[in-house]
């Protein structure tokens, strides 16, 4: 094993290699692990101050400034409260689902490169290794429904864990595409193949499916039907109580500005920022992407309204699972034949090659691609807006008839 | 060995996040009032005592659903490879991974037209 | 490095404990999962003897022969999947006709 | 002989969780707790993928297993629900228990050590370097490679996606008809 940077310094300073190399590894895990935690304290303060905007609303304003110190007074409050576990509850996987839940998100930010000299790991299957990782947050839930031992709690943990199920298809087909353009699943390829152009103009549509069912795999309105917390039972949390309650919805306020770090790594170009490099800048303009995906979500969460179990499922399985799969067929095609005709960079073999390639040079195949993209979606939203229309027509009749056959009794 | 020691870095991740959650759910524990009783531990569900199974009988749907993901999901086992040498296939290679996906999206048009996809 | 008998020993060990779920247990779901046991035992073996007995020749230009435990293990996970979709299914399907789920009582083809 | 380097205890540790995680499977009365159990011991053997330097095998049987296997064994758990509350049913207990314990000891003894015990050739690793996924791509669709399976692959999923819906709603059109 080699041993460089910290693991070295350790090693003259006269360590044993063996204990300097454990060491080195496991103060760059409390680094990267405390990257999530802080985020996530603050992350609730800026959720609660945006959506409060958008209501009309001031939010927090009363403990410290702007009421900055608002969640840490919110985590005193749930430390002292009573937790309860139900005795009819299955005790060792009713305590473990919280911690497996926010463990999942957690470990993806192993494999974010922040900087191009800061990240934890650089896995050879790193996109991969993220999907890997968020499949164990559906098990939590499934988990958490199970030994609650209640109705409520596994009926919403079914429905929550069809809905995970359904939309992880065209997540994984539109994470397809940026690993087809850079050719690894490395995170650190991909957003190195992203100096030249950034993979949300050659991919749009992947950026669009990846953001939608990203929505979908957190739980948000408009697919919160699950949870539905201001009509219906809580679903699958529904005995959870005090701080185990609270690690569900750290899980949930951390999954969302996770997805907009990857949204950020795989389509915006990670830590580029044209005409401006530096190691500790690069980290800022990650984090600043990723605050716009993040504040799109946020934005949607608390406009749109919640769509019914049966919506959400066609318009997974009608829309976006058959879209997700042309949009890779389609790319898949056309960048094979721009290849032919000579538009895409290409290295010594042959292969295709983003890395090294400049703005100019990838500027056709963008532009192709692209136009490609609009034209899979113009039919797609035309289908979809007519789709809505009949639905609607179709209600209203439905109900016009109920008005007419109670008034005729 | 360098891999090894990339996935030994995941490792230790793996050890230490739990303690993320662990550590303030084992502060409250420590903190937190703890006055159980009978009536507070029931099962809530709509204050009225539980009534039979919490095992209710569910539909097949969720099944089916569950199904065409397991199905997709071994196809990707298969798809990512293709996509990360994508970048390197000639065109006959490139028509394998374009005739597999077709051939899987044909047992999603026979789900489709079945209408196991709808939500009844 | 552990050696390779080592491997083989855990596999071994876990191909017995999914043989002894598949003959003791009555359950159709718990047969289902005592055959995932040993399907994963041969994928340990596979793994491991590609890893053990494979020869590189050049770094640059890969034989795809030089991949085949990886392509057989990925194989693997096709047929366990295809064999937990159908088996489940048909262990609902009983369940649902005969209201029982142990292998032996649906009886009704025997001849 | 032996170096308890990282990798000799990583070993120990997932050969315990593979194989007490099977015991679990085997030995639980209750089959929810039998699939969490299969998961953890097929996350174990998900370690012994990466010690091999098969990561992306790793990273596939998390993903196959824990995220789609997993669910569709609690789904069938559920759907067949009364089970769950059954006394734990063994038949020929202790013929099988016997028959597993001969099964290993005769695979340890007749095989695995007269043949790869003490042979010097099986206790590294040939080649240090390993392929890539890349190289895994380039070999499952390429002429020469594995393109005839990788087809073959497509059409048994497709088969086995087909037959088990047809199977399945059977069961589901009867239930709606009630």
């Amino acid at each position: 094993m080699d041993c460089t940077g910290l693991c070295e310094v350790l090693t003259q300073g006269g360590t044993d290699p063996g204990l300097a190399q454990f060491l080195s590894i496991l103060i760059g895990v409390v680094l990267v692990v405390s990257v999530p935690l802080v985020t996530v304290i603050f992350l609730i303060w800026i959720e609660r101050k945006i959506a409060a905007r958008i209501q009309d609303r001031i939010g927090p304003n009363r403990v410290g400034p702007f009421g900055l110190v608002q969640t840490f007074a919110d985590l005193i409050k749930l430390l002292i409260k009573e937790d309860i576990t139900p005795a009819s509850a299955d005790r060792l996987l009713y305590n473990a689902a919280p911690i497996l839940s926010l463990a999942a998100v957690a470990l993806i930010w192993a494999v974010v490169p922040f900087t191009p000299y800061h990240f934890g790991v650089d896995l050879e299957i790193g996109a991969l290794y993220f999907v890997a990782v968020a499949s164990l947050g559906t098990l939590a839930i499934m988990t958490a429904g199970w030994a609650s031992n209640n109705k409520y709690a596994l009926l919403g943990a079914f429905r929550v864990v069809a809905l995970l199920v359904s939309y992880e298809i065209p997540l994984v087909f539109a994470l397809l595409v940026p690993v087809m353009l850079a050719g690894s699943m490395s995170m650190f390829d991909i957003v190195n193949a992203q100096a030249g152009m950034w993979f949300v103009f050659m991919a749009p549509l992947a950026m669009l499916l990846f953001f939608i069912s990203s929505q979908a795999e957190t739980g948000r309105a408009p697919f919160d039907l699950i949870e539905a917390e201001s009509e219906l039972v809580a679903g699958f949390n529904i005995e959870y109580s005090g701080m185990k309650f609270g690690m569900f919805f750290a899980a949930e306020f951390l999954h969302v500005f996770t997805n907009g770090v990857l949204i950020t790594v795989l389509f915006l170009g990670g830590w580029y920022f044209p005409g401006w490099q530096m190691p500790l800048i690069a980290f800022m303009w990650l984090g600043l992407k990723a605050f716009i995906p993040y504040f799109i979500s946020l934005w949607i969460r608390n406009t749109v309204p919640r769509l019914r179990i049966d919506q959400v499922m066609r318009f997974n399985w009608f829309f976006l699972v058959p879209l997700s799969i042309v949009n890779v067929l389609v790319l898949a095609f056309l960048v094979m034949i721009l290849k032919e005709i000579g538009w895409v960079p290409v290295d010594e073999t042959g292969a295709m090659a983003l890395a090294d390639a400049t703005f100019i040079e990838l500027l056709p195949m963008t532009i192709v691609l692209f136009i490609s993209n609009v034209l899979i979606c113009l039919p797609i939203i035309n289908r979809l807006r007519r789709t809505g229309s009949d639905d609607r027509v179709a209600d209203e009749q439905r109900a016009q008839h109920a008005i007419a056959h109670a008034a005729g009794d | 060995m360098d891999v090894l020691n990339e996935w030994a870095f995941i490792g230790v991740f793996l050890v230490l996040s739990p303690i993320l959650p662990i550590l303030p759910i084992g502060a409250a524990w420590l903190l937190r009032p703890k006055r159980a009783n009978v009536l507070k531990s029931q099962t809530y569900e709509c204050g009225v005592e539980t009534v039979g199974d919490t095992w209710v009988q569910f539909r097949v749907q969720y099944y089916i659903y569950g199904l065409i993901f397991l199905v997709f999901d071994v196809e990707m086992v298969l798809l990512f490879p293709w996509a990360v040498a994508y970048h390197k296939l000639d065109f006959f290679a490139f028509a394998a991974g374009l005739l597999f996906i077709f051939l899987l999206t044909d047992a999603l048009i026979y789900a489709w037209r079945k209408g196991v996809l709808v939500w009844r | 490095m552990v050696p390779l008998s080592w491997y083989l020993i855990v596999a071994a060990a876990l191909f017995s404990i999914g043989v002894f779920g598949v003959l003791s247990r009555r359950n159709g779901v718990a047969v289902l999962m005592g055959i995932e046991l040993m399907l994963n035992a041969v994928n340990i073996n596979l793994v491991a003897f590609w890893r053990y007995n494979t020869t590189i020749a050049s770094v640059t230009e890969p034989v795809p022969s030089e991949l085949n435990g990886v392509v057989f293990a990925a194989f693997m996970f096709v047929v366990a999947a295809a064999e937990v979709a159908v088996g489940l299914a048909i262990i609902i399907t009983v369940y649902r006709n005969w209201r029982s789920v142990i292998p032996e009582e649906a009886d009704t083809l025997r001849g | 002989m032996i170096q308890f380097d990282f990798s000799t205890i990583a070993f120990f540790v997932f050969a315990v969780l593979t194989l007490g995680g099977a015991l679990g499977v085997v030995t639980n009365r209750n089959l929810f707790r039998g699939t969490i159990w299969l998961m953890v011991s097929l996350f174990g053997v998900a370690g012994f993928y990466v010690l091999l330097s098969a990561p992306f095998l790793a990273a596939v049987q998390v993903l196959v297993y824990i995220g789609a296997i997993a669910i569709l064994f609690t789904f069938a758990v559920m759907l067949t629900r009364s089970l769950t509350r059954l006394n734990v049913r063994y038949t020929r207990l202790w013929p099988s228990a016997l028959g597993a314990v001969l099964l290993f000891a005769m695979l340890v003894i007749g095989v695995i050590w007269p043949v790869f015990g003490g042979n010097e050739m099986y206790s590294l690793p040939l080649s240090d370097v390993v392929r890539t996924t890349s190289d895994l791509g380039v070999a499952l669709v390429s002429g020469e490679g594995y393109v005839l399976p990788f087809e073959v692959a497509s059409l048994l999923l497709t088969g086995a996606m087909i037959g088990a819906i047809v199977i399945a709603r059977d069961a589901d059109e009867e239930e709606l008809e009630q």
